[in-house]
């Protein structure tokens, strides 16, 4: 639990950014919508496998429920209600895409400034997290710091959002309901 | 000896990547997919043991689990092309 | 519904499992990895595994979408409530060690629990409503 | 006995390793769908269960031992059914076998 990382165990995470990266081209030239969902499952995997090695492997589980699991049905229960195919592209995106990169380049050149990986003075390392890994120590007979900083330290984050689950939920419910029963009446009236 | 297996699945994780991208039918795509599941499995399985958390091993378990229900999902998908209770196809 | 005979007895061995891992995800999250929103995914994947093999019908009559809506509205009335507990005994709203005065730690390890079957039962509630109201319908085509 | 064991187990890795990377030039280069499948099975079955065997004989008699069976024998039973639904389905949607005959 308390190793540092070394490259020794780090050099994993190269092959599966440039997997992940080869995936994110793939799906971007795919015009068949129903590969580019397959594809995007395996850029699922792709990037939960990466979360796990960097040391996080509650996202890494939720990215691999949701992710792999869950997006895949909902992506293809929406696709049941469209196309198969993306239309090609009217004329060329030059201009998107020189201010997709120039913000890339900006982000790239922000990361510069940043601590390096596993850096034990980095910022984020000093202040909140050791103060929530001894009080979870002091305070609760839990294990995993993460859920008692989600649900007890930052409870009412948590709330929140739950409650946008909650809101969203019902939000698509109304929506679809909603329009199938309108659909429903306009029939009738037709017959 | 670890490295030897996680170099293996890594190739045969892009080997899968590569017929996945190139098709030329879905259903070679959705065996790519399959596979390239099996593979994340086995690759976080090497990493879990190798850094001693058999916590990841819930993830590799949940990992299966989840790539079994997206292939019978795309499956059941392609079968139909929609989720709803209609007959299914007459076969051919 | 689906004719794949070997599927269909697969599928029928394997939800039971993909519950049951969902519950323990959901009680093992202050030890491992997960917690309730995890559960609640895994939760809602195993049900959608068997409406797609079994029918959307069968699913619906194992699941009603009622019971999915209330268990959403449920889980959220329950982290909220342990919120409020923590106001009726004394302490602030999501005040977890005041659940137990003489045992703090106890008190803490309640609220998490409570709070994180709360998630649980919305994100699973949510996500089955969502997969029904989607797969119900068909595109014009 | 330990040297059994590790001896055991290495080759259970290096076997496995190398039945998946087999299965991957399958995948890849074999000529049409159906045959295919016959690589991804290689990696999915004997891949897999070899590497989790050896493993768990690496690990000895421990919760991580339970843990890699039981992922074994999910996936021992999901990946070949996930496979019959794959093949079955591409036989209905008409999708026709190689034969010699096809130059590929």
């Amino acid at each position: 639990m308390s190793r540092l990382p070394t490259l020794g165990d780090q050099w994993v995470v190269i092959p599966l950014l440039v997997l992940l990266v080869c995936t994110a081209i793939t799906i971007i030239r795919m015009r068949s919508l129903m590969a580019a969902v397959l594809l995007t499952g395996i850029y699922s995997f792709l990037s939960a496998s990466w979360m796990l090695l960097l040391d996080a492997p509650d996202v890494a589980f939720t990215e691999a429920a949701v992710g792999a699991g869950l997006s895949t049905v909902l992506m293809l229960a929406t696709l049941a209600l469209t196309s198969r195919d993306a239309k090609p592209p009217v004329r060329r995106p030059w201009g998107p895409l020189f201010v997709v990169v120039v913000t890339g380049a900006a982000l790239v050149y922000g990361t510069l400034d940043m601590p390096h990986y596993g850096d034990p003075d980095a910022p984020a390392q000093r202040y909140p997290s050791p103060s929530y890994v001894e009080r979870t120590a002091a305070e609760t007979e839990i294990r995993n710091v993460v859920t008692v900083v989600l649900a007890s330290y930052r409870g009412y984050d948590t709330l929140g959002e739950t409650t946008v689950i909650f809101t969203a939920g019902i939000g698509v419910l109304l929506l679809l309901r909603g329009r199938a029963r309108r659909m429903g009446t306009r029939e009738r009236e037709k017959s | 000896m670890f490295a030897v297996t996680m170099v293996a699945v890594l190739v045969t994780m892009g080997l899968a990547l590569t017929r996945a991208a190139l098709g030329p039918t879905l259903f070679d795509r959705i065996l790519a997919l399959n596979m390239f599941g099996t593979k994340t499995v086995l690759l976080i399985a090497v990493v879990g043991f190798l850094t001693g958390r058999p916590d990841f091993l819930d993830l590799a378990l949940l990992y299966a689990l989840m790539n079994f229900i997206g292939t019978i999902t795309v499956l059941r998908f392609l079968r139909f092309g929609h989720f709803t209770d209609e007959p299914e196809p007459e076969e051919p | 519904m689906t004719r794949l005979t070997i599927l269909r007895v697969v599928s029928k061995w394997m939800v039971p499992f993909i519950l049951l891992f969902a519950l323990y995800v959901q009680a093992h999250g202050d030890l491992g990895p997960g917690g309730g929103f995890q559960a609640g995914v895994i939760f809602a994947a195993g049900i959608i595994l068997y409406s797609l093999v079994f029918g959307l019908e069968a699913g619906r009559r194992v699941f009603p979408p009622r019971v999915a809506e209330s268990l959403a509205a449920l889980g959220i009335l329950l982290y909220a409530g342990t919120g409020w507990a923590g106001l009726l005994v004394g302490g602030w709203y999501l005040d977890f060690p005041a659940l137990n005065p003489h045992h703090p730690s106890h008190g803490q390890h309640w609220g998490i629990f409570a709070v994180e079957l709360g998630v649980g039962l919305a994100v699973a509630g949510v996500m089955t409503s969502v997969f029904f109201a989607f797969a119900g319908r068909k595109g014009a085509s | 006995m330990e040297t059994v064991i590790a001896v055991l187990s290495w080759f259970c890795l290096v076997t496995g390793s190398a039945f998946a990377i087999i299965g991957g030039i399958g995948l890849l280069r074999l000529p049409d769908f159906y045959t295919r499948m016959h690589g991804g099975g290689i990696t999915d079955t004997l891949g897999a269960g070899l590497i989790m065997v050896g493993l768990s004989l690496q690990a000895g008699l421990s919760l991580i031992t339970v843990k890699l069976l039981l992922i074994l024998v999910f996936s021992l039973v999901a990946s070949p059914t996930a496979g019959y639904a794959l093949a079955k389905s591409a036989r209905t949607h008409g999708l026709e076998p190689w034969k010699r005959e096809d130059d590929r």
